[in-house]
């Protein structure tokens, strides 16, 4: 029944073969080998690096993730995720030093602590679109840092500090680097398979309905600014949760952790890694969280290396590294 | 004459002084096929917008099947059976037109909210969504990524979709325009297909189209309903060709 | 002792918040016309500033140009990088979503104040108020010193000299023009590219302008357009993006509301700002000026 | 720039070092602020003072050779907490040197409490010879409580009777307001009002303002840096006639602020370059490699340092709790021909000096500020270990 005019012309279009790709869990076979040999990595990264270092690099892998599924699969900026990292931070560590919980229930109030306030700020700034929408989350969060630096809750510029690492489930002692490394490592594969089931699952294929045209969606019965909000309460919960982890590996929330540079790096690990990608955030989070660890004795040249890295990848490789994999691996990543 | 599906009343919109809707009144019937037609400007568009909710109304009344619609947001009216295309194609472009299809599909699915469940899950809706795409002559161009396709493909693929939500009342804006005259006759044909057991308002410039498709047709001149009738009855209506064609053919 | 209030003191410190009103307002219209015609957040609006100052400060030290001097060479400087900037980086970024301007500008923030930090050290440097403007008037309520009055009545002249040039001169007609349809402009034959270039030099160079006057009273330090940025985002977003009447009236107002809240209840006045950023999203999402549609 | 490029050295030693086990080598951990702004006045600088002090021993001490890490902790307890970890966890590191911010050094502190290394502070919170203290832990700095004596006794004598504080809006500001408060009132003056900036403020006007109002005839800056010298600015600006008197006040902070506006100023100083022949031959040295005359907390550092490779000497070992032993048992030899002790509760008794600024027409030019105008006496104005809140004095 086809004519020769409806055939698809010679200029080439690139197919996605999604229809055919067996999956499992999410995982296509090529996500799947990204997969494993993040797996691979994180179990024996530790034989060479030190491994709090490789810790806090797994809290920003989670952290990064949850910006991601804001900025690249809904389509929504915010230069505020720095008052949900602090929020859970803060609450996480305010939970296990001065309430006593243990640590699994520190980090759960931390989470949703978190995602109470994305509640409130997404139900502010969603109304708003684009950049004035990216402002606001920025004006947000900086009035969260001058609370968070009046109130003596947060203990000011002293931070909450000797946040003690406690027994998880009252059973594994945390305080030796090795079971809190095994404990991380498991949490953050976990992570980023969640992160990918939410991505590939019918409610990641509203968001991403909505990142690509958010007129057509609604026009299609999508309730569009509910999507948002959930997306945004989410980002921020998992936000607070990588915070919470990163308070009880360090046993300190302070101010950094609500400063506004929390906010440019997050949104500098995605640019790098690969906006709207499943690993995006993790090669986001192993590149400059190593450039920060070996440039921070040169004080403010890591300022103008980190400056010149963002304009680089905007202006060149807005892909990202792993979107640049992507395209030439023709697979979603 | 059967059932009034969609009723308007007084249907008004401003944009400061300027009225670009301005008291408008619709009766459109059970599974009747209604032209809008008028010269450029003369608020046909607005009043889709008023009509889906993408524009607060200033003033007046929509009912559909009696119930007042009117102030409810587009996605909310969406959902009870009025949908519309755009004159521009609105799709979403990095999904396939496979994808495209199959999201409309999944409206009707009450999935939307489920994160743990794998996309596989809404492979169910394939064959539905591969049949839709047939019906436009997009099964070649299903795992096309949408931004890629082709003007005309654009056009049908954005038909396709707002057909997948299976809508009462189906509003279409400027279906054809910019296509081929091939494609024309497709679309036509399509609509034509469709209209069998639903109703369809159109938005439309190309005049034989209205007249081999459209039962009644209404015009609009600077926001003014001026003329309603079969095509025609209104072709022949000197306010309707003063309105086209300037006072001094009247 | 936070609700001691004394008439003087409030009166006084809303005539000092004007002062720091005039930046915002300065600021933020730089702000409002870049947006307006090139569509981008410029990020990199607070580090102009800060490099106003110190230009001036290096205009002084190394070539013994002194306030008058840099407050005009400065400027011009600033609007030359300006244009590089905008014709190396900014330029390629138009067809895409703004996000990316909002992006390209922050890497240039933290690029420029990092160099600077490298070039200057990381402690602020003095810089002087010019000889003619030493000295204070008695205001009867208070003692101002001359250089803020300075400051107060030549910042708000330049917010109402570049509104007219905008609102009422054939210039300004072009400008507002090519905002709405850049491309019915370029068809009457004004050359939209080279008009970016220079909206975005004159936006940067109106920064720096604010720099140069701030620089006497504020210490000329690396940071100082980093920590007024924020601020001015928070005024932008309160007054709505992109109109230019309601950035400068903005501006001022939020300076005065600033500077009364140091009078009235001073542990709340680095957040005052925000809060009535809340205030307004709640009550009018598109802002107190923002056009409705 | 040429700096960055020898830490860079330092740096490569350091990490290539850091494979191998290193328990033989003495290992010097500087953490200090190498970016914002106390950088200037100590970061590279006291870097400079532990080199010049290492010099002093030609590189090794036992044979063994002595490394220096260098680490910025930004002013973040987070950030110098996991620099101080990583140190202890894989570098080994015996000492840890400056970490002048008293929020970084109260989480290091708490982190080192029961590790094999000892810590010498350039941060003046009580708490830390207080409730923190700790055996292996030393402050370098006069404490809050000393300082505030220092700078506010002398001038009380003098005639000063109102005092209005200008508080930076953090833990150490609200400490030495407390601190000074105390010493105004026990000393019988008055203080009469205070008002707090915050961290992030570059307008002083309005407190200035209110510290007018009140009529006091000093307003005490407990704030110190930047804000310190912009507030001196606009102090002259406003022709503001009550006397400033800040707490901490180096030669970097006259230089940045203009003579001008910080004339006539008195205070009191743990060590001033142009004082005697002792310290003019030092910084002379200083000077050489630097490029500027020592201020007060690069002149400790070296001062700290020469006393703990002392230490390692005559211990034979890098053993933390016997090296701080003997550090505390023996004199600390100072640039200026003086002595000092470091008590049980890590506090370190010395003499301190007041001084006045000069004006300008006094000055022979850059660095030449001060003229020291007498000796307080360590036992005057030392917080008294009777009312000490720290464990090791009380048990």
């Amino acid at each position: 029944m086809t004519s020769p005019a409806t055939k698809p012309q010679d200029r080439e279009a690139p197919r996605m073969t999604e229809r055919t790709t067996p999956q499992f869990l999410g995982f296509t076979p090529a996500r799947a080998a990204f997969f494993l040999v993040f797996a691979a990595v994180v179990a024996l990264s530790p034989l060479v690096l030190y491994p709090i270092f490789l810790m806090k690099i797994y809290c920003f892998i989670i952290f990064a993730c949850a910006y991601n599924l804001l900025l690249g699969y809904t389509g929504l900026m915010s230069f505020g995720h720095a008052a949900f990292f602090g929020a859970g931070a803060y609450l996480c560590g305010h939970a296990a030093a001065r309430w006593g919980l243990s640590p699994e229930l520190a980090v759960l109030s931390g989470t949703v602590f978190a995602g109470l306030l994305g509640l409130v700020f997404g139900w502010i700034a969603i109304r708003r679109q684009g950049l004035s929408f990216a402002m606001i989350t920025l004006a947000l969060a900086q009035m969260m840092y001058f609370i968070a630096l009046k109130v003596p809750f947060t203990g000011g510029e002293d931070g909450i500090q000797g946040v003690p690492r406690g027994h998880l489930f009252g059973i594994i002692d945390l305080s030796s680097n090795t079971a809190l490394y095994w404990t991380l490592a498991v949490i953050v594969l976990a992570v980023v398979a969640l992160y990918n089931r939410i991505v590939h699952s019918p409610f990641g294929q509203v968001l991403r309905a909505i990142r690509n045209n958010p007129e057509r969606a609604r026009s299609l019965g999508v309730n569009v600014d509910r999507f948002k909000l959930v997306s945004f309460v989410i980002s921020a919960a998992m936000s607070g949760f990588a915070a919470s982890l990163k308070t009880v590996v360090f046993g300190i929330a302070s101010l950094t952790d609500i400063s506004v540079n929390v906010s440019t790096e997050v949104v500098l690990i995605n640019l790098v890694g690969g906006i709207g990608t499943i690993f995006g955030p993790v090669a986001g989070s192993y590149i400059i969280l190593s450039l920060e660890h070996f440039l921070s004795p040169y004080g403010p040249w890591l300022l103008l290396i980190q400056g010149l890295v963002f304009i680089m990848f905007v202006l060149v490789f807005r892909q990202g590294v792993v979107g640049g994999l992507q395209k030439k691996l023709k697979s979603h990543l | 004459m059967t059932q009034t599906v969609l009723e308007v009343r007084g249907l008004t919109r401003r944009f400061g002084a300027f009225k670009a809707v301005d008291g408008v009144d619709l009766d459109i019937a059970e599974g009747e096929i209604h032209a809008l037609i008028g010269p450029n400007g003369a608020g046909k568009t607005t009043c889709f917008n008023l009509l889906t909710g993408s524009l607060p109304a200033s003033s007046g009344t929509i009912r559909l099947r009696g119930e007042t619609i009117s102030g409810l947001g587009m996605d909310r009216i969406a959902q009870r059976g009025l949908v519309r295309s755009y004159q521009i194609s609105s799709i979403f472009p990095d999904f396939t037109a496979l994808n495209n299809v199959r999201f409309a599909l999944q409206q009707g699915r009450r999935t939307n909210f489920d994160f743990w469940r794998s996309e596989l899950s809404l492979t169910g809706l394939n064959d539905a969504a591969m049949g839709l795409l047939d019906d436009l002559g997009l099964s070649d161009w299903a795992e096309v990524r949408a931004g890629d396709l082709p003007y005309g493909r654009k056009r049908a693929l954005e038909i396709a979709t707002t057909l997948a939500l299976d809508p009462q009342v189906l509003l279409l804006d400027e279906p054809t325009s910019g296509m081929g005259r091939e494609d024309i006759g497709r679309v036509t044909d399509l609509i034509r297909k469709v209209a069998a057991g639903r109703t369809v308002v159109m938005v439309e410039h190309n005049l034989p189209v209205v007249k081999g498709l459209c039962e009644r047709v209404t015009v609009l001149a600077r926001g003014q309903v001026i003329a309603r009738g079969t095509y025609d009855e209104v072709a022949g209506d000197p306010r309707v060709v003063e309105a086209y064609l300037g006072k001094a053919h009247a | 002792m936070p609700f001691d209030l004394n008439v003087n003191l409030l009166i006084s410190q809303m005539v000092l918040g004007l002062v720091n009103g005039v930046f915002y307002a300065i600021l933020s219209l730089g702000l409002a016309i870049i947006f307006g015609l090139l569509g981008v957040i410029n990020f990199a609006h607070g580090v102009f500033f800060m490099l106003g100052a110190f230009i001036a400060y290096m205009l002084l030290e190394t070539m013994g140009i002194g306030y008058w001097g840099g407050l005009v060479i400065a400027p011009l400087i600033v609007g030359l990088i300006g244009i590089a900037v905008e014709i190396l980086l900014i330029r390629h970024l138009y067809k895409l979503d703004h996000l990316y301007g909002l992006l390209l500008t922050l890497g240039l923030a933290l690029a420029i104040e990092g160099l600077i930090r490298i070039v200057f050290g990381q402690q602020g440097l003095p810089y002087a108020i010019p000889p003619s403007l030493r000295g204070a008037v008695n205001l009867g309520f208070m003692v101002l010193p001359l250089y803020r009055a300075w400051v107060v009545v030549a910042g708000i002249l330049l917010c109402v000299l570049t509104w007219i040039v905008i609102e009422w001169t054939p210039l300004g007609a072009k400008l507002r023009a090519a905002t709405d349809n850049p491309a019915m402009v370029q068809a009457f034959g004004i050359n939209v590219p080279v008009m970016l270039t220079l909206t975005y030099a004159a936006g940067v160079a109106l920064a720096a302008v604010g720099g140069v006057m701030a620089a006497p009273i504020m210490s000329v330090d690396p940071a100082m357009g980093t920590n007024v940025v924020i601020v001015v985002f928070a005024v932008v977003v309160i007054g709505g993006m992109g109109s230019i009447l309601g950035s400068i009236l903005t501006g001022l107002g939020l300076g005065l509301l600033e500077g009364m809240t140091k009078a009235i209840f001073p542990e709340a006045s680095s957040t005052v700002i925000f809060v009535a950023m809340v205030a307004v999203l709640i009550m009018r999402p598109r802002g107190l000026f923002g056009k409705t549609a | 720039m040429k700096t960055y490029w020898t830490r860079a050295a330092v740096l490569a030693v350091a990490l290539g070092a850091g494979s191998a086990p290193a328990w033989a080598e003495v290992t010097i951990g500087y953490l200090a602020a190498m970016t914002g702004s106390t950088a200037d006045m100590t970061g590279e600088a006291g870097l400079h003072g532990v080199k010049l002090a290492i010099e002093d021993f030609g590189g090794q001490v036992n044979g063994e050779p002595i490394t220096v890490l260098v680490g910025d902790h930004l002013g973040k307890p987070d950030v110098g907490l996991s620099i101080a970890r990583e140190w202890i966890d894989q570098k080994d590191v015996n000492i840890l040197m400056n970490v002048d911010n008293s929020a970084v050094a109260l989480a290091v502190s708490d982190l080192i409490r029961d590790k094999d290394v000892a810590m010498a502070m350039g941060s003046s919170t009580s708490k830390l010879i207080g409730e923190s203290c700790g055996p292996n832990q030393m402050m370098m700095l006069l404490d809050n409580t000393a300082l505030a004596r220092a700078v506010v006794l002398p001038q009380i004598a003098a005639g000063s009777d109102k005092w209005f504080f200008i508080t930076v809006d953090y833990a150490l500001g609200h400490d030495l307001q407390a601190q000074a408060t105390k010493a105004i009132t026990e000393a019988g003056a008055m203080v009469v009002g205070s008002t707090v900036h915050s961290p992030q403020a570059t307008d002083f006007s309005a407190q200035l303002l209110e510290a007018q109002a009140s009529g006091a005839t000093n307003i005490a800056l407990a704030t110190f840096g930047a804000w310190q010298n912009t507030i001196t600015k606009q102090a002259q600006e406003f022709g503001i006639e009550a006397r400033l008197s800040p707490f901490y006040l180096a030669d970097t902070d006259i230089k940045s602020a203009g003579l001008d506006a910080l004339q006539n100023v008195s205070g009191a100083i743990q060590f001033y370059w142009d004082q005697n022949d002792a310290t003019r031959a030092f910084a002379e040295r200083f000077r050489a490699g630097f490029g500027r005359p020592p201020v007060f907390t690069n002149a400790y550092m070296y001062e700290f340092t020469r006393h703990y490779l002392k230490g390692v000497e005559a211990v034979g070992s890098t053993d933390a709790a016997k090296v701080t032993e003997w550090m505390r048992q023996n004199p600390i030899e100072m640039i200026n021909g003086s002595e000092a002790t470091i008590r049980a509760d890590g506090y370190t008794l010395r003499d301190v000096y007041s001084y006045r600024t000069k004006t300008p027409a006094e000055s022979k030019g850059d660095w030449d500020y001060l003229e020291i105008t007498g000796t307080i006496a360590a036992d005057d104005i030392a917080p008294p270990l009777a009312e000490s809140t720290c464990p090791l004095v009380k048990g």
